[in-house]
């Protein structure tokens, strides 16, 4: 049941909501507010009945990249001429990005590169933009619908979990077993699939510890919608809609010294 | 992934900076910058199936006898044979412009 | 009385044997044709134990619809088979001793199945009559291995048992000959059966020579083999090919000549319509070839440098190339290749000027071999080519540059190269010490090592160090004196002093790329006439249609 | 053009395909204009490849160009394919991050610099996992500011291809160059097979592989804009004439509607081909939403 997380947690952060019709089944779309700010939230969910069959378990795949990519866009079309740009909260519970023929013939990878573009695109317009994991977050399904947030916070739970690959394909693509993967994640925090390594890399701006993360109780989503407000608070404070604040992690030396190196080197 | 240091007499500073090669499979990349007159250091990171015997012994036969260029060398090399590292010396020596 | 003369019977006992087991099958076949789901009935009658039976399994093209079959027979009723398989390249074809149908195996070669003859013959499975060359166990079919029955394979038959054996006829014409006119029951698998020669794309073989088609129950396996993706062409390799064109080629005048299948050789050829045509060498070398129509020969066709190429066996994807090239290749009325293994093996020891190939190990004294450790791989066609045959009576301008003294009463030689890199990838010297296959022969009894090619035989050996001109060697410690001079960092290389080399190089014993007028900086992809799949079907016109798995498009 | 004249063509002209990440920068660039940044004497080695007993390289398989294209001032970042399959970890990916960061800069200070993305890359670096997967989201987040200023123009040309997270970055590009033997998808071969079954897709199928991602499939389907042979200068021109072109009217990633339309008109109840795709995104005439 890990999967239905993201319907859970979307239905008790959303309880007064104003649902939004949404492009796909296998989207929720909700416009309520946020410490008085407006704010859409988006998850999503599995769709046993997708048309397409290797998108049913709670994948992001074609449809639902292109109605991710509708839903962030017309939040954004609605409030072009507001001051007030509503908030976008992505709810992060999916187990990675469709696998299959149909997905790669009609280019999943436009569909993901959408959503992808639409949340960059309203983070940049002034929309502070959100990322809660509650449950999986992997790979191209993560880049498509969350990644791109001013923001990311992430429940302090074990079935939490962002990543590249699967465990099992990533072994078997890089030809170890799944015990030497896990041997090495343990001295590499980039390999590791726990959310605890994950924050090491300085990454998520709060880790979340909560009681039930499948059921959540009343205070744990209490205290998460008090972390959401202040999260949109330290946005709207912060003046800044890059990704810049992801760089200061211990385990980024690397990414800043590149970027110290391309500035120096960077004038004719 | 092996390391080894070698040093070498040498001629006079190697004139430029110089790169050639990729870190793919059976191949390497050579850096090559100016060093002060008379001495070559070579730093390789190898890993692959050449012992550092074999790598001392194939650089012995390129600059033991002191007449290369004085620089600082290093090789980056992924299962490289010898024939390709003395390929990929060839080019490197040949940029160096000795 | 006097006693019915036994002697006719006695001088045809071989004749009334054959016809004693077609009698047998006549409720199963249809005149000749054998219907496929009969094909198990009919081969267990056909095959008595102890038969001498051999079995096309050749370098591309397989009988596996009979070998499949043959190999699921009962052991209680047909055993102690003695098998003959050129090619030795299925797993079927190794069942057929573990399951103890078959003894004892005599064969040429055994690629991907060495390994499983190692075993087998170590549990005592297997008994081994030799490893021969091709055109040496071809020989032995009309000498003392003549079959009793031989299981061939082609591409189409009529209802006569006209064969069609098509662009890779490869052995067949050797193994029925062998069979058929000495009693022997031969049955062919075919893909297609038509009613008449009428229907047929051409007459390989005549119907007269064959006992049974079968249809078989899916088209036989044929293997790509000679299918070189330009891509994967190394620097380094084209470091040895200029050094090959312009040390050994240009030098000699090199016109008639067989290649292996390898990389290097490969380069070889996508550099002739590049480097070799900017040294003015088109029209003087490379002129007449023996070996299998290799897609990377296509650029060196279309430039104008090949007038001739006859070819052991086809390849994939080359057939509508062929066919429209017929001045080049040896093509049948219909357009398509006719190969002949037999015959291209004798062209490439008689008749050419030049063989080069490879190996993965060599000794000091320059024998070579592939059969390395628990491996009992064979040599194929190399040590026929790769040899100085002494009946050769005809010249040519290679073959008589190869004569170190001016007295009339020498012979020619003929160029037998071997181009090695001096470590295999695997980080393996290929100059070693001691041959594995000395310690091969030590422990299944062989009673000689299995070496590929002999060092007398070897005139030249070429490595990314340097040509070691061998032919040129006044004495043994001579000959390895140069070998060790350009064998690089190997147990080998590391013998030689750098006196000795510097004379050799002085007395044009030994070349270095500099010496050649070669920049080893100018070995670049970039001379290649074609660098992929791609490039070569466009040089082909289109004509060419690699294989699905060539494929980047 | 006779068999003639195309063997001749095959003989003089300058494959791209052929050439390292650098030498294809250098041969986009207007001559003489090259100039490399955090360079290979900067010495940045991922240091996790290391960790993990991996042959690291001294530039860590990506290359920051700056130049001129055409006089105007730009930057090529060029993945190489040879290095660990171009698979993007921590360094390279901060490289092609950062540099794009910098062009958006520049162009709010007035400055309009160009670039210009050489994809050959199979996605994230599985040694550098959630590192490398960051970098792939700090790239696309650069892609699009800097869209907002200029036209950004990515070419595939093989023969790695383009995927996993890198797909994406190809995706968010306002114009896409790519050749027939480059690929262009999300997963790769390989991956697909494993997760989904030999039947769902057959990694060992060439031709099948190619006549869904491939460049004339990918180009045919509206998915690239240019297919252009292996010829390094038509390449370069090509580059050349989309910046002249500006920004296209409007990208791919801004079409949700057309391409919601057109996916709801597949018949998903059979298993798809290139031709289907081809039937589904031939309505090009309606692409202005």
């Amino acid at each position: 049941m890990l999967h239905q997380r993201g319907r859970c947690w979307f239905q008790q952060l959303c309880a007064t909501h104003l649902p939004v019709s949404p492009d796909s089944p296998s989207l929720l779309v909700a416009d309520t507010s946020l410490a008085g700010w407006p704010a859409r939230y988006i998850t999503v969910v599995p769709d046993r009945h997708n048309p397409f069959p290797r998108a049913r378990s709670g994948e992001v795949g074609l449809r639902e990249g292109w109605a991710l990519a509708s839903a962030v866009q017309d939040a954004m079309q609605a409030d072009q001429a507001q001051d007030k740009k509503r908030a976008i909260i992505a709810i992060i519970d999916t187990p990675g990005q469709a696998y299959g023929r149909r997905e790669e013939a009609f280019g999943i990878h436009q569909a993901l590169a959408a959503a992808a573009g639409a949340y960059a695109r309203a983070r940049l317009a002034g929309h502070p933009v959100i990322g809660l994991i509650v449950g999986k977050a992997m790979s191209g399904a993560f880049l498509a619908h969350g990644y791109q947030a001013n923001r990311l916070l992430a429940l302090d739970d074990s079935g939490v979990m962002v990543h590249a690959m699967g465990k099992e394909a990533a072994a078997r693509i890089t030809l170890r077993t799944v015990a030497e993967l896990e041997a090495l994640a343990a001295s590499i925090p980039p390999m590791a699939y726990d959310i605890g390594s994950y924050a090491s890399l300085g990454l998520l701006w709060r880790l979340l510890p909560v009681r039930n993360a499948d059921q959540p109780l009343p205070e744990d989503v209490q205290m998460v919608r008090a972390t959401l407000e202040e999260a949109l608070l330290d946005i709207q404070a912060s003046m800044d809609c890059s990704l810049v604040q992801r760089l200061q992690g211990p385990h980024r030396q690397a990414s800043r010294r590149v970027r110290t190196l391309l500035r120096e080197q960077w004038p004719d | 992934m092996e390391t080894l240091h070698l040093e070498y007499p040498a001629t006079a500073p190697a004139r430029q900076r110089v790169l050639v090669g990729v870190v793919a499979s059976g191949d390497l990349e050579i850096l090559i910058e100016p060093a002060t007159a008379g001495r070559t250091q070579i730093t390789i990171h190898a890993t692959g199936s050449l012992s550092p015997d074999l790598w001392r012994k194939q650089l012995d036969r390129l600059f033991a006898h002191g007449a290369a260029a004085a620089m600082h060398m290093e090789i980056n090399a992924f299962g490289a044979t010898p024939g390709v590292i003395s390929l990929r010396l060839a080019q490197a020596m040949e940029e160096v412009g000795t | 009385m006097p006693s019915q003369a036994s002697t006719p019977l006695h001088w045809s006992e071989r004749r009334r044997e054959k016809r004693r087991r077609l009698d047998l099958v006549n409720t199963l076949a249809d005149g000749c044709i054998l219907p496929t789901k009969q094909l198990a009935a009919a081969l267990e009658i056909l095959i008595a134990p102890g038969d001498r039976v051999v079995l096309e399994g050749n370098n591309q093209k397989q009988a596996d619809f009979l070998s499949r079959t043959l190999a699921q027979l009962n052991p209680a009723r047909l055993h102690d088979l003695h098998m003959i398989i050129p090619s030795v390249s299925r797993a079927e074809h190794l069942d057929l001793f573990e399951r103890g149908i078959a003894r004892k195996l005599d064969f040429s070669f055994s690629g991907p199945q060495s390994l499983r003859i190692g075993q087998l013959l170590a549990d005592g499975c297997l008994e081994i009559g030799a490893i021969h060359t091709y055109i040496e166990l071809y020989a032995r079919l009309f000498v003392d291995l003549t079959p009793n029955v031989a299981l061939v394979a082609a591409y189409q038959a009529d209802r006569h048992g006209n064969l069609y054996t098509g662009p890779s006829t490869e052995d067949t014409p050797a193994l029925i000959e062998a069979t058929a006119f000495r009693d022997g029951i031969v049955i062919a698998q075919v893909n297609d059966i038509v009613d008449d020669a009428s229907c047929l794309t051409r007459v390989d073989i005549p119907g007269d020579w064959v006992d049974f088609v079968v249809k078989a129950d899916r088209p036989f396996f044929i293997e790509p083999l000679f299918t070189r993706d330009p891509r994967q062409i190394k620097p380094i390799q084209i470091l040895m090919a200029m050094m090959a064109i312009r040390g050994i080629y240009e030098r000699h005048q090199v016109q008639s000549l067989n290649h292996g299948l390898g990389f290097n050789t490969a380069a070889i050829e996508l550099l002739l319509p590049t480097y070799a045509a900017s040294l003015g060498l088109q029209g003087k070398i490379c002129r007449h070839w023996t070996l299998n129509p290799h897609p990377t020969l296509i650029p060196a066709i279309e430039s104008g440098w090949v007038q001739s190429v006859h070819c052991f066996g086809g390849e994939l994807g080359m057939e509508g190339y062929i066919a429209a090239r017929p001045d080049v290749f040896f093509t049948g009325k219909d357009g398509s290749l006719r190969s002949n293994r037999a015959y291209c093996q004798m062209a490439g020891q008689y008749a050419v000027d030049m063989f080069i190939g490879s190996t993965l190990q060599m000794d000091g004294d320059g024998h070579s071999s592939t059969v390395t450790l628990g491996r009992l791989s064979g040599f194929g066609g190399a040590p026929n080519m790769g040899h100085d045959p002494h009946g050769r009576r005809h010249a040519s301008p290679a073959w008589l540059d190869l004569i170190t003294t001016d007295n009339l009463l020498s012979r020619g030689r003929k160029l037998v190269v071997q181009m090695v890199e001096t470590f295999q990838g695997n980080g393996q010297p290929t100059l070693v010490e001691t041959l594995d296959a000395v310690e091969v022969a030590r422990t299944t009894g062989m009673p000689l090592a299995p070496v590929m090619i002999y060092g007398d035989d070897i005139s030249h050996l070429l490595t990314e160090e340097g040509i070691a001109y061998l032919y040129k060697a006044q004495s043994l410690e001579q000959r390895r004196q140069q070998i060790a001079a350009v064998a690089g960092i190997t147990p080998i290389g590391l013998r030689h002093d750098a006196a000795s080399t510097a004379r050799l190089r002085r007395d044009g014993l030994i070349a270095l790329p500099e010496d050649l007028g070669i920049r080893r900086h100018d070995a670049s992809r970039k001379l290649l006439a074609a660098k992929s799949m791609a490039e070569l079907v466009s040089w082909s016109d289109g004509l060419y249609q690699p294989p699905a798995r060539f494929r980047s498009w | 053009m006779s068999h003639q004249q195309e063997i001749a063509h095959l003989l003089t002209r300058q494959s791209f395909i052929e050439q390292g990440a650098r030498e294809r920068a250098r041969s986009l660039l207007d001559s003489g204009t090259f100039r490399e940044l955090a360079g290979p004497f900067n010495r940045l080695y991922s240091p996790w490849l290391a960790a993990q007993d991996i042959a690291t390289q001294a530039d860590d398989g990506v290359i920051v160009a700056k130049g001129r294209l055409d006089g105007h001032a730009g930057v090529i970042l060029a993945i190489e394919g040879g290095f660990q399959g171009g698979s993007l970890g921590e360094v390279g990916g901060a490289k092609l991050a950062g540099a794009l960061e910098m062009a958006a800069e520049d162009n709010r200070r007035g400055n309009p610099t160009r670039a210009v993305i050489l994809f050959e890359t199979g996605g994230v670096r599985l040694q550098e996992a959630n590192l490398g997967l960051a970098a792939i989201a700090e790239i696309h987040a650069a892609i699009v500011d800097l869209c907002r200023y200029q036209p950004v123009i990515g070419v595939i040309a093989g023969s790695v291809g383009c995927f996993g997270g890198m797909s994406i970055a190809a995706g968010l590009c306002s114009y896409l160059i790519m050749t027939r033997e480059a690929r262009l998808g999300l997963n790769g071969p390989q991956v697909i097979e494993q997760e989904a079954g030999i039947d769902e897709y057959d990694s060992h199928d060439r031709p099948f592989i190619w006549s869904l991602s491939g460049g004339a499939q990918r180009h045919t389907t509206g998915f690239a804009d240019a297919l252009l042979e292996d010829d390094a200068e038509q390449i370069r021109r090509q580059v050349m004439q989309f910046f002249a072109q500006g920004q296209p009217a409007l990208p791919r990633q801004l079409r949700c509607r057309w391409y919601q339309q057109r996916l709801a008109s597949v018949d998903t109840a059979r298993q798809t081909d290139a031709h289907m795709v081809r039937a589904i995104f031939s309505h090009q005439k309606d692409q202005y939403e």
